[in-house]
């Protein structure tokens, strides 16, 4: 099991915050996108989207980093603070 | 000697002068401190804003801060830095970010201060909504951000 | 709209908070407020400084400073702009000189802070005296100062 | 006259701060300091050093500037503040 966060127009894109997904054995992070999408289709365009961002266990990330059960991935658009 | 650093994110509001003072009081080798201070707009882009939400990752956003901090630290030989993020709901004219570097010259407190800016608009996971009369609408992340962030 | 632009020398202390807040409080357009303050080192080229003696040349200090500051305002459009710089005696830790700037963005507020330091470093009639164990030096310009100016 | 100030490093050398200077018509500054020293043979080493910086009426000038009557002309060494 893993912990999936989604912020701010993504999160309201895809109308959730947070889900538990299943992982037994370490996947990519592309992977999980990938197994999302085929569980949400309607989660594509804005899940899928270019500018989308990735963290694992807080950190900054790419779609090939691995992810392991027990972790906490993070999907969001481009920072904007400050 | 190590370099004291405070990184701080919350809805309170916080005194700039008060934090300044804190971090000019570290030590007499202190020959430069400087600040900045992001506030809210009464517009953007042309259009009036009502109110802002920003909206952040807790938990990431004090990593991402401190790893900013700690970099500047490293690069610039900081004798002490502060960097205060506020979260929640704002109007114009409310401070939303504060970021304080001291250092024993000016080049280096100048150059860690917007260092730190400039890469807290890039890195660190918060995200602005702006409310309008005709709406709330998510902030674009800015090219010339990235570019400036790209400096150093 | 035309930018409220402050410049003050004299022996008092400031109080960089407030001076800071009066800059914030002009208009709710202003994005980002940078600021410096400079402070007397207990060190400096390597040997300890016990007191520091500033002197001036008054009435064209304040021209000097406030040909800087209307220049400031124009190249980076500035909403508000505050100098004060101490004249006198000073120790170790005592603030010397505060820069405020205040602009729509941080670009603008960080360029229009960093140059006026570097003119006012060597354009303002000031100049400084060590008070050392081993007697009284005055202190000499430094090259790296009038590079600094020179990007500009 | 003019009013003649001299700052700092150079004050001290000079041993004087400030002094009057009779000036029937125009003149150039260097000028000025070449019947300073004419009069004051021991101030040509400090007067005349190469990094001597100038103010006429309160504004940075260059040697060849002209000097009226009742103008305030200054004489210092390079600034140090901030």
């Amino acid at each position: 099991m893993i912990k999936v966060l989604f912020f701010a127009k993504l999160r309201e894109a895809l109308g959730q915050s947070e889900l538990r997904w299943p992982l037994a054995a370490e996947a990519r992070v592309e992977d999980i996108r990938q197994a999302l999408v085929a569980k949400y289709p309607q989660w594509q365009e804005a899940l899928c989207a270019p500018n989308v961002l990735m963290a694992l266990n807080q950190e900054v990330v790419n779609a090939q980093a691995l992810v392991r059960p027990g972790d906490e991935l993070a999907f969001y658009p481009p920072v904007t603070g400050g | 000697m190590g370099a004291t650093l405070k990184v701080q994110v919350g809805a309170a509001d916080f005194d700039a002068g008060e934090e300044i003072r804190r971090v000019q009081a570290l030590t007499d080798s202190i020959g430069g401190v400087a600040s900045f201070i992001g506030a809210m707009r009464s517009s953007n882009e042309g259009r009036k804003v009502d109110a802002m939400i920003l909206e952040h990752y807790p938990g990431m956003t004090e990593k991402a801060l401190g790893k900013i901090v700690d970099e500047a630290a490293r690069r610039w030989q900081l004798l002490g830095a502060t960097v205060v993020h506020r979260v929640g709901e704002f109007v114009p004219g409310d401070q939303i970010v504060l970021v304080v570097t001291a250092a024993s010259h000016r080049g280096e407190a100048f150059a860690a201060c917007e260092f730190i800016m400039d890469y807290l608009k890039t890195r660190a996971p918060f995200w602005k909504k702006e409310r309008t009369s005709e709406g709330d609408f998510w902030v674009d992340a800015r090219d010339s951000d990235e570019q400036a962030a790209d400096r150093w």
